[in-house]
């Protein structure tokens, strides 16, 4: 598959920058405005499936990309599986929110939420960047 | 506000139908977002922006992956030859739906109203949210604080399908 | 009333899934049905004039909407998105393989 | 602190052990190929460990992330095991590690062998995590885990009919999963809460209203397609031959007993309670899935696929047992799950051995195989008379029990049926037997060779426990094994204050 036209993808590079800072706005801002981890991370992915369908696929570059983002991947959920960890590792409850509440209403509160928030972040962007480059990766028509 | 409710249901119900029936597998993709889409005003009606914000991502995201799937194989949907069988089914079949319409809509009559919830559990969530998590968004107090737990099985539910999307792609299970 | 349109939303996906034989097609209604179901808890939650649960200040009255139920429309959000992802991914290599989106032309497997 | 106390911070440890392990061998599978296979088999390890550790405590109830009840009412989610859980998490532990260890050798012949864990390591976590959790929606979340980590372990082959089965699979798995939330909100919209025992608090004098026994058929189509009983199975004899063997040992020894019956049981019996119609429909269905499945496996000639079709009736048997509702009956309907789930995963580990072997599953193609892999032939013999339930072997003390049930509640018919679905049982095993093992060598076989230590050890594993285990029902095992499982079900509605009052 070619890219699209130089117009596009000029344009396509900027949205992308954009659209990328709004989802990490979108994930930190998790606990205080609508949105969260998972709404960041969908529109994050959305920046890179933007660069990827208009500057065309180069296969081999895009199949290292897979393996760099299946990594990214299992390290976000990982994180997430440590914090939650965390708790039980003190002694005290699984999931336990163990960081101090902060002032509410400001970027710095609610403990363990934001933290939450960046790894879920992480996971989900990379798993659905992980999902589309795969399922572009398939052949067209090789049939057996 | 109930008006435009039952308007934007309709319309979303006249979405399904066409696109369950349309020929072009395209056309009823698209028809699906308009379901899709639908759905993420209906959520910002109902108060539920952070439903809004992400139903329409993944509203986006699904259209994207079914479009890339079917550009990639075919866009029409191979013809149904109109024997008796399929009439027959298909007849068995709608009668079968619309007794489960009677059912299920004589069950829901014994259901609260709409708009009056019984917040049995979640008193305490609207009460305290802020207080016991300190996170203003209650809904992330939900998700990652009282009820974080399930949010892990969520996200293992997406690392899951990856993994499965993965397997499933691979070029040769087996060695020679 | 309104929950009743919901429900029919439901069984137009189910109707889908009885009668259609094209993978795509069955994809398709899975996720009405799922996306039905999401309405629906919305619905449950919602409470006549109330706020999106979002503190805004905290001295504010306390007046939202039901916030379990929306978090639970999330979790299920996610979770039909996998299913979806995995559905089409099935439905591609299975075309692959076939050369075709109908049930009726892939029945390798009998009884 | 007392010892009870210290135990129950072992109950999440049965979740997040496996989670983790699956991350990391993801994390770690670029290192070394052995490396995943070290951790999977190492953390299963732990997990039976574990689980036998937990046995003989009482019910243990976890809140997860502290979160105490309010006025009364719970409101995080709480991890519980009584009698009950602690059956099927001996069960999928257990099962989990036998059908590991087959896997080390048994999955070279595939591609990926880390994702293969990975997957397998989900499915377990998925499990654990339905039948500890006391949150319906939680359950639902892991119900779904376990369901995805198995529609992709099915197409793992990534042939054609795999792929085919698996889609089938999961388009019946998801239209399941749909019921099953619709049912979820209905509950939540009824009761406002969705801790079991708090559901259960609230439900106590409602079971007759129309809501609720809408959900109660709503659960029944739901449950009743994920474990496979009689109307809704159609997807069962595709998928699980589909599967590598060491899967489909789980998939039919566990998942269908783990994310259907298990969370049928627990929901009806312990929290919205079972109406005498419920009770009448389910043995309805379950003498039909008994005879039918039977009956469908009388007519195959792949190996595999017969299996399946016994699995369907088989679970007919438990199913029968339990919801007879009498003592006896519970006795034996859960004792022949722990059966089941030994002789049916010995048997499709059999199946795996002889297609790793000869690379055929075709009866007609097989034959005398016993000379050629006596430990394959021999266990599979004992796991034969085992289903078959042909004494001493374990199968024949739980039918005992179950006929005994039925005539002691003056269901002579259901009674006769049993005894005459377990002679057909016998018989299509004997036709297994005769076309596989026995039999003159085919020319095409002549160079098979016994399958490798680790695959014959876990065979020989249950092989062992398949004879052995009609010990369970002597006093001593009886009261620590099956005796908390039974008490959970009998006394249905005491797991609510049981849970509420921790």
């Amino acid at each position: 598959m070619k890219g699209m036209t130089e117009i596009v993808k000029t344009i396509s590079k900027l949205l992308a920058g954009l659209i990328f800072f709004y989802g990490i706005y979108i994930v930190l801002f998790g606990h205080l405005t609508p949105g969260g981890g998972f709404a960041g991370g969908v529109i994050i992915s959305g920046a890179f499936i933007l660069l990827i369908i208009a500057n065309g696929i180069d296969e081999e570059k895009i199949s290292r990309g897979k393996e760099k983002v299946g990594f990214l991947e299992s390290s976000g959920i990982f994180l997430f599986w440590i914090i939650s960890t965390v708790g039980l590792c003190m002694g005290t409850f699984f999931f336990l929110n163990f960081l101090g509440k902060g002032r509410p209403l400001n970027i710095f509160s609610a403990g363990t939420v934001p933290l939450c928030n960046i790894a879920i972040g992480i996971e989900v962007s990379a798993a659905l960047c992980c999902i589309v480059i795969a399922l572009i990766l398939v052949k067209k028509g090789d049939k057996k | 506000m109930f008006v435009i409710l039952i308007l934007l249901m309709i319309l979303m119900i006249a979405g399904a139908v066409v696109a369950i029936q349309s020929k072009d597998l395209l056309s009823a993709v698209i028809c699906m977002g308009i379901v899709g889409f639908g759905l993420t005003l209906v959520f910002l009606i109902l108060q539920a922006p952070d439903l809004a914000i992400v139903q329409i991502v993944v509203e986006t995201l699904t259209l994207i992956i079914l479009i890339a799937a079917i550009l990639k194989t075919t866009m029409k949907e191979s013809k149904v030859k109109k024997s008796a069988v399929v009439v027959y089914s298909g007849i068995a079949t709608v009668i079968l739906l619309i007794i489960l319409a009677f059912i299920l809509g004589d069950a829901f009559k014994g259901l609260p109203d709409f708009g009056c919830p019984d917040l049995r559990m979640s008193e305490y969530y609207i009460e305290q949210g802020l207080k016991k998590t300190g996170a203003a968004n209650l809904v992330a107090s939900v998700i990652l604080d009282f009820r974080a737990y399930d949010t892990l099985g969520e996200a293992t539910v997406l690392f899951t399908a990856v993994m499965g999307i993965l397997a499933v792609l691979r070029r040769k299970g087996r060695k020679e | 009333m309104i929950y009743f349109l919901c429900s029919l939303l439901f069984l137009v996906g189910l109707s889908g899934i009885l009668l259609k034989r094209n993978l795509i097609k069955i994809v398709i209604s899975l996720t009405i049905m799922e996306y039905s179901l999401f309405m629906f808890l919305a619905l449950v939650g919602y409470k006549q004039n109330a706020l999106a649960p979002i503190v805004k200040s905290v001295t504010e009255e306390v007046n939202y909407v039901d916030p379990l139920p929306q978090a639970l429309v999330l979790t299920a959000i996610v979770i039909g998105l996998a299913t979806t992802a995995l559905l089409v991914a099935l439905a591609v290599r299975i075309y692959e393989k076939y050369g075709t989106f109908d049930i009726r032309k892939i029945r390798r497997l009998k009884g | 602190m007392n010892s009870s106390s210290v135990t129950q911070y072992l109950l999440p440890l049965l979740v997040v052990l496996p989670l983790g392990g699956a991350f990391l061998i993801q994390l770690s599978k670029k290192i070394s190929g052995l490396i995943s296979d070290i951790i999977a088999n190492f953390i299963v390890v732990v997990l039976v460990v574990l689980v036998f550790s937990l046995l003989n405590s009482p019910v243990l109830v976890y809140k997860v992330g502290g979160w105490m009840p309010v006025k009364g009412i719970p409101i995080g989610i709480y991890l519980v095991s009584d009698g009950l859980s602690m059956l099927l998490l001996i069960i999928i532990n257990t099962i989990a590690l036998v059908s590991l260890f087959f896997s080390i050798s048994y999955m070279k012949r595939f591609t990926n062998k880390p994702l293969y864990y990975t997957l397998f390591l989900l499915m377990i976590a998925g499990m654990n995590g339905v039948v500890m959790s006391g949150d319906l929606f939680n359950m639902y979340v892991f119900l779904e885990v376990a369901a995805i980590a198995s529609y992709s372990l099915v197409a793992f082959g990534t042939e054609a009919d795999e792929l085919e089965a698996s889609f089938k699979y999961q388009v019946m798995g998801t239209a399941a999963s749909a019921f099953i939330l619709l049912g979820i909100i209905i509950i939540y919209s009824v009761t406002g809460t969705l801790n079991l025992a708090d559901i259960g608090r609230v439900l106590k004098d409602k079971v007759t209203e129309a809501p609720i026994i809408l959900t109660g058929i709503l659960f029944l189509v739901g449950f009743g397609l994920k474990g496979a009983m009689m109307p809704f199975h159609a997807w069962l004899p595709d998928a699980h031959p589909s599967a590598p063997a060491p899967i489909s040992a789980m998939l039919s020894g566990v998942l269908i007993k783990a994310i259907g019956i298990y969370a049928l049981v627990r929901i009806m019996f312990n929290v919205i309670g079972v109406t005498p119609i419920f009770s009448n429909m389910m043995l309805c269905i379950s003498a039909i899935s008994m005879i039918a499945g039977v009956f469908l496996a009388f007519a195959q000639w792949d190996f595999k696929r017969l299996l399946a079709y016994h699995s369907i009736s088989q679970m007919g048997y438990v199913m029968l047992g339990i919801w007879l509702m009498t003592p006896l009956g519970i006795l034996g309907g859960l004792f022949h799950m722990l059966n089941h789930s030994v002789f049916k995963s010995l048997l499709f580990l059999n199946s795996g051995a002889v297609v790793y072997g000869t690379g055929s599953r075709q009866l007609k193609r097989l034959g005398g195989l016993n000379q050629k892999m006596p430990v394959t032939g021999c266990t599979s013999f004992v796991a034969s008379m085992s289903i078959a339930g042909v004494p001493p072997f374990n199968g024949f003390w739980s039918k005992l029990i179950i006929i005994m049930a039925c005539i002691q509640s003056h269901h002579f018919f259901l009674a006769g049926l049993a005894v005459l679905v377990s002679i057909m049982t016998l018989v299509s095993f004997l036709k297994v037997q005769r076309y596989v093992f026995f039999g003159g060598l085919k020319q095409a076989l002549k160079d098979v060779k016994e399958v490798p230590f680790t695959m014959c050890f876990s065979m020989i594993l249950l092989a062992f426990l398949c004879t052995t285990m009609g010990a369970l029902l002597l006093p001593g095992a009886k009261e620590l094994f099956i005796d908390p499982a039974v008490n959970a079900l009998l006394n249905g509605k005491e797991y609510i204050s049981l849970v509420l009052n921790k």
